[in-house]
């Protein structure tokens, strides 16, 4: 990892000596710096490592169903289902989003540091450690219908300690979002990706502290062996559901928000609505407030009596419906850009970020719309396997989005810029990955039938995934680090900045009078 | 001495100008170094002082004398020297308007010369002092053994009975031996190397005969070894030189020296089996007191409780903090009472006894102390209240102190009538 | 009025309160119900404030407002509180499983780490002036950190070496183990002394491996369990559990070997082939039969055992009320010498002394006898 | 750091953009700290290592008078045979208090006085390393002395000698609270000479004027050093052994309590370790005046200076090899009564050689014997006889005929009050201009100097004749019948020597009286270098200004000073010194180029409540366990209000703003 942005802080100069004192030093150094870059890309470089990990466990899984032996025993099929399920939200998806907006919103709103970096930076290190404590008691026997008592105990516990630093990071970015943005940045100037990120931030705040009471209250029951919430088994009823549709959209907005980002740096335009894209995102969010309900499906049963359903659907559209709105508004106002205003069609350029965006969001939908299937009781699908195959869908897909992201700003973040030959293709890979991974449970979901067929499909799914995150990291670890500038001619104010940005970002405080600051250099455009 | 007619000069007058000052001062200095020095040297020609360091009369004392008098010397000869230094420079080298001297900073081989005379000097006294030393120390040739317990504020000497049953090389004639108790004077043969194996019972004392040998400390749970030795008859007195509280000035000690024959009779005598006192005498009514108010702390070997028929024998850890009182058994055959503060005998009595001369020490001695030689005037004021004559931690308002036990002997409230009876008694303690 | 911001969060609450209705009224749960309320109420308050704030919506022409902006803030220094903070959490949670006293270890880290953190935000905060700041910290913070990490250094050091003292089993490897100590000591000493270009980082080094080696030798010594010293169990205690007889007891296990030599008793009681004898300290005799100590002191008898037979050494006292029977010495080794400190308060002569038998020394098992005088 | 300057260079200036969020505050205090320079407080609160040396002068001088009286009150008791005066218990804590107080609060804190004031101007700094800690460490030792003399109000004085030998005094044998007042007493001034110790040593070490190696250093800055690493090294082996006696009175340990198997030889081996170094400490600050004066008024350098540095080092290590000789009747055994016997005789090498030194630098002289001189050639010779009276009793087996008699008594008194004490009488008339810009009557002052010096000899001269005549030390009385007879009869003598206490007493009001005299109003000014002097503190006014110096002076020579004075105009090996300049011209040049920004550590109130706080703690201790807790707050808030504060204060603290605030607050 390259520190030459980062600059060393002379307090650690100490070590700095040898090959071995600047080795500990680096490592110092990244674990104490206080540079929203640095925590930001620590997530979403875990978020990659847990991904590939994730996608194995869930390739494994998929490979027992093939051969359909006892090759797993009972309890590791057990923790490997958890971790796969815990996993791919917590561990994978959430780092992911998290980190990037991290690493990217004070940058975007013209800021030179996070709010509250060392909050964040605690954050970071309770997650981490947190999701560490998670997968080893899960392992251990923790986790739901564990059998080891105290690893159940542990799980929760450090299940608590990832949502209190989740939640620390998402004070810090909302925060910055509203408070610390540069002079002339209104709010309905604030990128796409900082308006998705805050949206983020916000659900979070709002749906974490409940899973994180719920959290609390389990693990004293569970400890001291009271059953006011059912002990042991209530691990098992309550924890899922802030795994599932449709709170799981809420960790997967940034990816929506990396798409809205991307479509006008492809055409090369500006916006014309942005309100709409903005209002779009923000509808996501509401699948966080069924967290705050405490339940996630909103069941609808066409054969009950008709005063019902109309009730039962009113509920669910609200609850489920909106969400997947907001992916479906973002998807089309975002192409609004794409409508000729005077002139002919503008084409845009394909580059990696529009399309690691744009298969995300569509996976998104998809898996939205298999949320919204599940709620439809007479489908029967809520207990089946398409409920898993939704959280897959939705959750890979919000991480080939991140990593649409990560490859948008890493020559900010890190001087590099992919070469596009290699790294475009992987958001086509990385998509029919995912597609192949979710869609075969959706599928047997529906039809009711395990058939090896859709599990190998599964498997090739995952396999994909692995091999999309082996290819972005060995592409962005090739790549020069000549990043240049502004390679892809965006828009807003962080490309301003020298790649890698420097530690503290801007060296006078950039004002703005437009929303795409940078597009007003090189066009004629007046400020919208 | 060649010093002593520096005492004849007077003092120099304070008196004289201003301007004189420095020369008379140079000879100020001078008379009262000389004083001082003289002092010194003369100090052992004193008469009649009992702890003289500079009269040996015995062994150890005298080896000592041998080696402290050249070392006093060549101290008063390297101190006569740097006067007449300082008073040449007085003399020769006050401003008389001279140039400024030269910056010298000194000369090496003045400095080297410097270190080694005194080097040399010393080199000269330490080889003999490390010879005494290990001579002073050396034990092998005991012939007696005298255990000695120090305690505030008065010693105890108990004379161990060898596996022979002899003590100090002595037999005794009528009875078998057993160990004699005493305090306040140590009785010891002539011509017999003595080994003095001393503790304490509570703080540190330390027992110091200056003409028979230095002082050695006596520290509680230790046991320490002083040689005493004579060929001289006589009393040879000392006091404890540790700091051991209140009244340790009153903690003194005397070593009696005797010639074998009177040693004898002296040993038959202290192991003499208890006499009681003819019936309805003084001296009887005095030993029903005794038993009733003394005999808790004091004991008197053979003293039958004269209402039980039953051996007496005194309980001091029970009463005295230290956990002991004097053996009262011969007060009467030693001359002084209470850490050997007080005497026994009259003033004039006394004096016989002490200016005795050898031949006749050892009979005046063995007289003990008669009914006419007794000092009744300090042993009545004592037995009427002990603590007021000898500062003593003996306070009833102290007792929560000291876990309700006294150190040292307490006011008894004795009535004049018993104090006589005590007298007549004790005076039969022979 | 109503910038972007505000929208957002007003529509936020309005959406909450739609839902709130719509879950209220149509699925009824008390619990949601409830926390959908109180969302909506949160959102109102968070909205308002908003609004009432202008929420942050600086203009570009506002030159007064961009000095004092947050925007302008400077990046805070690097921390390591934030990385112990959440270590501390972490340890908490371990502990929560483990054991309680893990758990205080967390508090008292997330306590100290929080407090570090405070300070160093406030501090950083003080002024734009770095330095300046730094000394506001020091200030501050060294007055109770510096005696705090002295004492906690210093107890560390001092624990980890006694436990290496106390794991090393005889008194021939405690001597080994400071020869090594001192001559590692003189080594570095040597080896700092002789370049005298070292460099802080290898100064930091050495030092970081001494440490580590005796923390580390601290630790398994600790682990590796501590020598017993039990020298106390000498004394009255086994005459009072009436255990003087010539079978070891658990507690001989325990005992010291040795004693530190006194340097004066009153005697040294030996007892080899030949039987018991007594010497008396510069009176170079063997003596059997009786030895004559004082009264009412503190008497220090040194016993030696030089047959090849574990012994105990007793005094026999009288049945005096008040004091013990007998004293006696753990089980003493060949060459082994024990130290027995008696306390005679009544004369041999004493008819309760006589009548059991009188004062003695002895050696449980051994026929032989010291009658003690006191006169 | 003693100079406290705010980082010279600016503070960069950040881009225009880039806006200060606050200000710096200079003060972290909640109180107003004091600034006054006039008036009571601002003694009360000054770190100025001058008035903390005056200080430390006057309160060592009033426990002089404290401990003199007692002496006299003892010399009255002992005058005459069976004395009355005193009772045997006020008399144990007489002897007891008088050593305490003479060795504790007079010898060393006086000693102390001069080492405040003169090493940072001998050595050309402008304060103390640790200004605060110095004013801690005066505080300390004021409140200590003053805690250890309630105890005369609250039950009686330590009754157990100064020595303190266990197990006399353990609660069993001295049950008044009085030795729990002198262990803690003794902790508290030990803690003022420890920090006192570091402070100088790092003084010395740090601040040292620029060109000044350690051998161009005065000899007395020299002496003062070794004393401070004598100190360093003692009190903590005191400081042990007080905790132990501490522990063992107030809380039942068993460390020398015999029945419990310990040995009270133990205190002893710790209390003479320390006790030993502890007489070097108390003479070598004299050796260094004596050395300071001599060359002066003999108009010569100090005869063989490296010598004298190294012996007064020697005398430094060999000090810590001697402790035993103390013990040479305790009971210890002939090897080490013979190995310590040598090593005391070895002493006396380097000690002898201070002396010939000393008669070497008058030889061949230009002598003017002034009062301070006639102080210094007294040492000479009164400290030679107590020197040669010390040979006489490192032979071991003479000293155990001497030791615990009054011929240690005299020795001790020639080596403490002919070495100690006139050397410090010196100090007083030769420094006595420096100090206060007045001078001390030389007429008085040699009335002074004679009836000291009759009325020492005539005081202690005859203990040596009493001593070697048998009589103990520690004795409230002395009978007739061991007094003996004829000329050296112990009851003589001691008259004489009662008698002699008296002159004794008349020449130290003498010196009173003179310094009442000079300084009644009208005296005149003392001359700027009335002496003509040789070292670095003669390089500014009298009394020095608070900065001590205007510009801080560059060394060349070891008498700097001197050599500005005076031309060496001879050739090759000849030598002819001339005078080219006065000490006010040398002065005068100095002024003319003084230094601008001289930044000077402010008044502190934190200081004194920290010293406060230490005899609290002691009569918690003793009476009550809650006044410990309360003193022990009280130290912890003043640790902190002391962290807290800056070193110097901010110009908001000064009312109006003076000047020199306003430059600190230019940078800050």
């Amino acid at each position: 990892m390259d520190q030459t942005g980062a600059g060393v802080h002379p307090d650690n100069s100490l070590l700095s000596d040898g090959p071995i004192g600047r080795s500990a030093g680096a490592v110092a150094d990244w674990l104490t710096s206080s540079d929203h870059k640095k925590i930001g890309r620590l997530f979403t470089g875990f978020g990659l490592l847990g991904m590939a990990l994730v996608a194995v466990i869930g390739a494994l899984l998929q490979l027992e169903d093939i051969i359909d032996s006892d090759s797993f025993s009972g309890p590791t099929l057990r923790a490997f289902g958890q971790l796969h399920h815990f996993g791919l939200v917590l561990m994978v998806l959430a780092p992911l989003t998290v980190g990037l907006s991290l690493a990217v919103v004070p940058m975007q709103v013209g800021a030179r540091s996070i709010a509250f970096a060392r909050s964040a930076q605690f954050g970071f290190v309770s997650w981490f450690l947190g999701a560490v404590l998670t997968a080893v008691a899960v392992i251990n026997g923790g986790g739901i219908g564990g059998s080891d008592s105290d690893m159940v105990d542990l799980s929760l516990a450090s299940m608590a300690l990832m949502s209190i630093g989740l939640c620390a990071v998402a004070v810090s970015i909302a925060t910055t979002v509203l408070t610390s943005r540069a002079p002339g940045m209104t709010m309905r100037r604030v990128p796409f990706f900082s308006w998705s990120a805050l949206i983020q931030s916000l659900a979070i705040l709002i749906t974490l502290p409940v899973l994180l009471g719920l959290v609390v209250y389990l693990f004293v029951d569970h400890r001291h062996t009271a059953r006011v919430f059912g002990g042991s088994e209530a691990f098992g009823v309550w924890i899922p559901r802030f795994f599932s549709a449709p709170i799981v959209y809420i960790f997967a907005i940034p990816a929506l928000g990396v798409f809205a980002e991307a479509v006008p740096v492809a055409f090369g335009r500006r916006h014309p609505l942005r309100q709409v894209v903005f209002a779009g995102l923000a509808l996501v969010g509401i699948g966080g407030f069924s967290a705050v309900t405490m339940q996630n499906d909103f069941p609808v049963d066409f054969s009950g009596v008709g005063a019902d359903i109309i009730s039962e659907l009113v509920v669910m559209a609200f609850f489920v419906g909106l969400p997947l709105l907001g992916v479906i508004v973002t998807l089309f106002a975002s192409l609004l850009v794409a409508k000729p205003t005077g002139g002919p069609s503008p084409k845009p350029r394909l580059v990696s970020p529009l399309l690691f965006g744009l298969v995300s969001l569509l996976l998104i939908a998809l898996g939205a719309i298999v949320g919204v299937l599940l709620q439809i009781v007479d489908l029967e699908l809520s207990n089946s396997n398409a409920a898993t195959g939704s959280v897959v869908l939705v959750a890979l897909a919000g991480a080939l989005g991140a990593i649409g992201g990560l490859a948008f700003w890493s020559p900010k973040l890190s001087g590099r810029s992919g070469d596009e030959k290699k790294v475009a293709p992987l958001a086509l890979l990385g998509g029919l990955g995912t597609l192949l991974a979710g869609a075969p449970m959706v599928l047997t979901g529906i039809s009711g039938t395990q058939s090896s067929l859709m599990s190998t499909l599964s498997l090739v799914g995952y396999a994909l995934i692995v091999l999309t995150v082996l290819a972005y990291v060995a592409a962005m670890r090739s790549a020069p680090r000549d990043g240049g500038l502004n390679p892809w001619c965006a828009h807003t104010i962080e490309w301003s900045l020298a790649s890698p940005a420097p530690a503290d970002n801007y060296s006078a405080v950039p004002v703005l009078r437009s929303a795409e600051p940078e597009l007003d250099q090189t066009s004629e455009g007046s400020p919208s | 001495m060649s010093h002593s007619e520096d005492h004849d000069r007077t003092m120099s007058p304070l008196t004289t100008t201003t301007s004189r000052l420095g020369r008379m001062g140079r000879r100020t200095t001078l008379t009262a170094i000389a004083v001082t020095l003289g002092s010194a040297v003369l100090a052992g020609c004193a008469t009649n002082a009992p702890q003289d360091t500079w009269k040996p009369a015995g062994e150890n004392a005298q080896k000592i004398q041998n080696l402290q008098w050249p070392v006093f010397l060549t101290a008063g000869v390297v101190g006569v020297i740097v006067m007449a230094a300082i008073g040449i420079i007085v003399l020769r080298f006050r401003d008389k308007g001279q140039p400024i001297p030269e910056q010298t900073h000194g000369k090496a081989w003045l400095e080297y010369m410097f270190i080694a005379i005194p080097a040399v000097i010393l080199a000269a006294i330490a080889i003999p002092t490390v010879g005494l030393v290990m001579a002073l120390n050396s034990t092998d040739d005991t012939e007696c053994i005298i255990n000695v317990t120090g305690q505030q504020w008065w010693w105890e000497y108990d004379y161990e009975v060898s596996a022979d049953g002899t003590i100090c090389g002595f037999a005794p004639s009528a009875v078998e031996a057993s160990p004699i108790i005493t305090s306040g004077q140590v009785v010891i043969p002539a011509n017999t190397k003595v080994l003095l194996r001393g503790t304490s019972r509570d703080v540190i004392h330390s027992y110091w005969i200056p003409r028979l040998n230095g002082k050695r400390d006596m520290v509680p749970g230790r046991v320490h070894f002083l040689r005493l030795e004579s060929d001289t008859p006589g009393i040879y007195a000392g006091q404890c030189t540790e700091f051991c509280g209140l009244s340790h000035a009153n903690m003194r000690m005397e070593t009696v020296v005797l010639e074998s024959g009177d040693f004898q009779k002296w040993l038959d005598n202290e192991l003499e089996p208890y006499s009681a006192p003819a019936a309805g005498t003084l001296a009887a009514e005095g030993e029903a007191t005794f038993v009733a108010q003394c005999s808790r702390c004091h004991q008197v070997n053979g003293l039958l409780d004269p209402n039980k028929g039953t051996l007496v024998v005194s309980y001091p850890d029970q009463f005295v903090y230290s956990g002991a009182s004097p053996n009262l058994t011969n007060l009467m055959g030693r001359n002084t009472f209470a850490g050997a503060s007080w005497d026994l005998l009259t003033p004039e009595c006394r004096a016989d006894v002490w200016d005795a001369t050898p031949e006749e020490f050892g009979a005046k001695y063995l007289a003990g102390v008669t009914p006419e030689c007794l000092n009744e005037i300090d042993l009545r004021e004592w037995l009427r209240n002990a603590p007021a004559k000898k500062p003593m931690y003996a306070d009833p308002t102290m007792l929560d102190e000291t876990d309700g036990k006294t150190r040292g002997m307490p006011y008894l409230g004795l009535s004049e009538d018993q104090i006589d009876q005590l007298i007549a008694y004790l005076l039969e303690r022979k | 009025m109503f910038t972007t911001g505000s929208k957002l969060l007003l529509g936020a609450t309005v959406s909450a309160l739609v839902g709130t209705l719509l879950y209220g009224l149509l699925v009824g749960g008390i619990m949601g119900t409830v926390g959908l309320v109180s969302l909506t109420v949160g959102l109102a308050c968070v909205a308002g404030i908003n609004i009432s704030t202008r929420d942050a919506n600086v203009a570009a022409e506002d030159a007064v407002t961009t000095s004092g902006l947050a925007a302008s803030t400077l990046r805070p220094n690097a921390s390591i509180w934030p990385l112990a903070f959440g270590v501390a959490a972490a340890v908490i949670v371990l502990g929560l499983v483990v054991h309680a006293v893990v758990v205080i270890i967390g508090i008292v880290l997330m306590l100290v780490s929080g407090l570090e953190w405070l300070l160093q935000s406030w501090s950083e905060g003080a002024s734009s002036d770095r330095s300046h700041n730094r000394e506001v910290r020091s200030r501050l913070a060294y007055t109770a950190e510096m005696p705090v990490a002295a004492a906690i250094g210093l107890g560390l050091i001092v624990f980890a070496f006694s436990r290496v003292m106390l794991g090393v089993a005889t008194k021939s490897a405690t001597i080994v183990a400071f020869a090594v100590v001192g001559s590692i000591v003189l080594l570095g000493g040597a080896l700092i002394s002789r370049s005298r270009g070292l460099s802080t980082p290898r100064m930091f080094g050495i030092f970081s491996v001494a440490g580590v080696v005796l923390l580390g030798g601290g630790a398994v010594m600790g682990l590796q369990g501590e020598r017993d010293i039990e020298a106390h169990h000498t004394t009255a205690h086994y005459a009072e559990l009436d255990e003087c007889g010539t079978e070891e007891i658990s507690a001989d296990e325990h005992a010291s070997q040795t004693v530190a030599g006194k340097a004066s008793s009153a005697a040294e009681v030996i007892l080899d082939d030949s039987g018991l004898f007594y010497e008396l300290p510069g009176i170079n005799q063997k003596r059997t039969g009786s030895i004559q100590l004082p009264r009412s002191s503190a008497n220090n008898i040194l016993f030696r055992n030089e047959t090849n037979t574990p012994r105990r050494f007793i005094a026999e006292l009288a049945e005096i009320e008040g004091s013990p029977a007998r004293l006696c010495t753990a089980l003493v080794e060949e060459g082994g010498v024990q130290l027995l400190t008696i306390h005679y308060p009544v004369p041999s002569f004493d008819p309760v002394v006589e009548e059991s038998g009188g004062y003695a020394l002895v050696v449980a098992g051994v026929d032989d006898r010291i009658e003690v005088v006191v006169p | 750091m003693a100079i406290i300057e705010r980082p010279s260079e600016e503070v960069a200036l950040a881009p225009s953009s880039v806006p200060e969020v606050a200000t710096p505050s200079t003060s972290y205090g909640i109180f107003r700290r004091p600034v006054e320079t006039t008036g009571w407080k601002s003694w009360l609160f000054t770190i100025d290592h001058k008035k903390l040396g005056i200080m430390y002068g006057v309160v060592a001088m009033f426990f002089f008078i404290v401990g003199g009286i007692e002496a006299l009150l003892i010399r009255l008791q002992l005058a005459g045979p069976n004395g009355t005066v005193l009772s045997a218990d006020k008399y144990n804590q007489m002897f007891t208090m008088h050593a305490t107080t003479m060795v504790f609060l007079f010898v060393m804190p006086m000693a102390a006085a001069f080492a405040n004031y003169f090493v940072p101007l001998q050595i050309g700094a402008r304060d103390v390393a640790f200004p605060r800690i110095n004013a801690f460490g005066f505080w300390a030792f004021c409140f200590g002395g003053i805690f250890l003399n309630t105890s005369w109000f609250l039950g009686g004085a330590a009754d157990g000698g100064w020595f303190m030998y266990a197990p006399n005094s353990s609660v069993a044998f001295s049950p008044s609270n009085g030795v729990d007042f002198w262990g803690l007493g003794l902790q508290i001034t030990g803690i003022a000479s420890l920090t006192g110790a570091i402070n100088l040593i790092v003084t010395v070490i740090n601040m040292r004027a620029p060109g000044m190696s350690l051998m161009k250093m005065p000899i007395f800055t020299w002496m003062v050093v070794v004393v401070q690493f004598l100190l360093l090294f003692a009190m903590p082996v005191i400081t042990v052994a007080l905790f132990m006696l501490m522990f063992q009175r107030s809380f039942d340990a068993t460390f020398f309590s015999v029945e419990a198997g310990a040995d009270p030889l133990l205190w002893q081996h710790l209390f003479w370790i320390f006790g030993h170094p502890e007489v070097y400490i108390i003479v070598l600050p004299s050796f260094g005046i004596v050395s300071e004066i001599l060359p002066v008024f003999s108009k010569k350098p100090l005869f063989g200076y490296p010598l004298v540095v190294f012996s007064g080092a020697a005398i430094g290590f060999v000090g810590w090899g001697v402790w035993a000789h103390h013990m040479f009747a305790s009971g210890l055994g002939p090897i080490s009564v013979a190995a310590f016997s040598v090593a005391t005789m070895a002493i006396a090498i380097p000690t002898g050689v201070k002396i010939v030194n000393w008669t070497m630098t008058m030889w061949g002289g230009k002598i003017k014997f002034t009062v301070p001189m006639l102080y210094a050639v007294g040492v000479i010779v009164q400290f030679t006889i107590g020197g040669l009276s010390g040979v006489t009793h490192s032979v071991a087996p003479s000293d155990t005929q001497q030791t615990d008699t009054y011929y240690i008594v005299a020795h001790f008194h020639y080596v403490i009050f002919g070495g100690a004490v006139l050397g410090l009488f010196a100090g007083f008339y030769y420094w006595w201009p420096k100090m206060f810009g007045k001078m001390l009557s030389e007429r008085l002052g040699r009335w002074n100097f004679w009836l000291t010096i009759i009325g020492m000899n005539l005081t202690f001269g005859p203990m040596h004749v009493v001593g070697l005549q048998g009589q103990p030390r520690r004795m409230y009385v002395w009978t007739e019948n061991r007094a003996g007879e004829g000329f050296f009869n112990i009851g003589f003598w001691n008259l004489v020597a009662s008698i002699g206490s008296f002159v004794l007493a008349l020449g130290v009001l003498t010196f009173l009286i003179n310094v009442v005299i000079s300084h009644r109003k009208g005296t005149a000014k003392a001359p700027l270098d009335p002496w003509d002097a040789r070292s670095l503190e003669w390089i500014t006014t009298s009394p020095p200004k608070e900065h001590n110096f205007d510009r801080i002076p560059t060394v060349g020579h070891l008498d700097e000073f001197f050599h500005r004075k005076y031309e060496d105009r001879g050739s090759g090996d000849h030598h002819e010194f001339h005078q080219v300049a006065t000490g006010e011209e040398v002065v005068a040049n100095e002024e003319a180029h003084a230094e601008s920004h001289i930044h000077l550590p402010s008044p502190s109130y934190w200081p004194i409540l920290l010293a406060l706080s230490l005899p609290i703690m002691g009569y918690g201790i003793i009476f009550n366990l809650f006044l410990l807790f309360g003193g022990a707050v009280l130290a912890l808030v003043s640790l902190y209000g002391w962290g807290l504060e800056p070193h110097t204060a901010g110009d908001d603290e000064f009312d109006p703003p003076t000047g020199a605030a306003l430059e600190v607050a230019a940078h800050g």
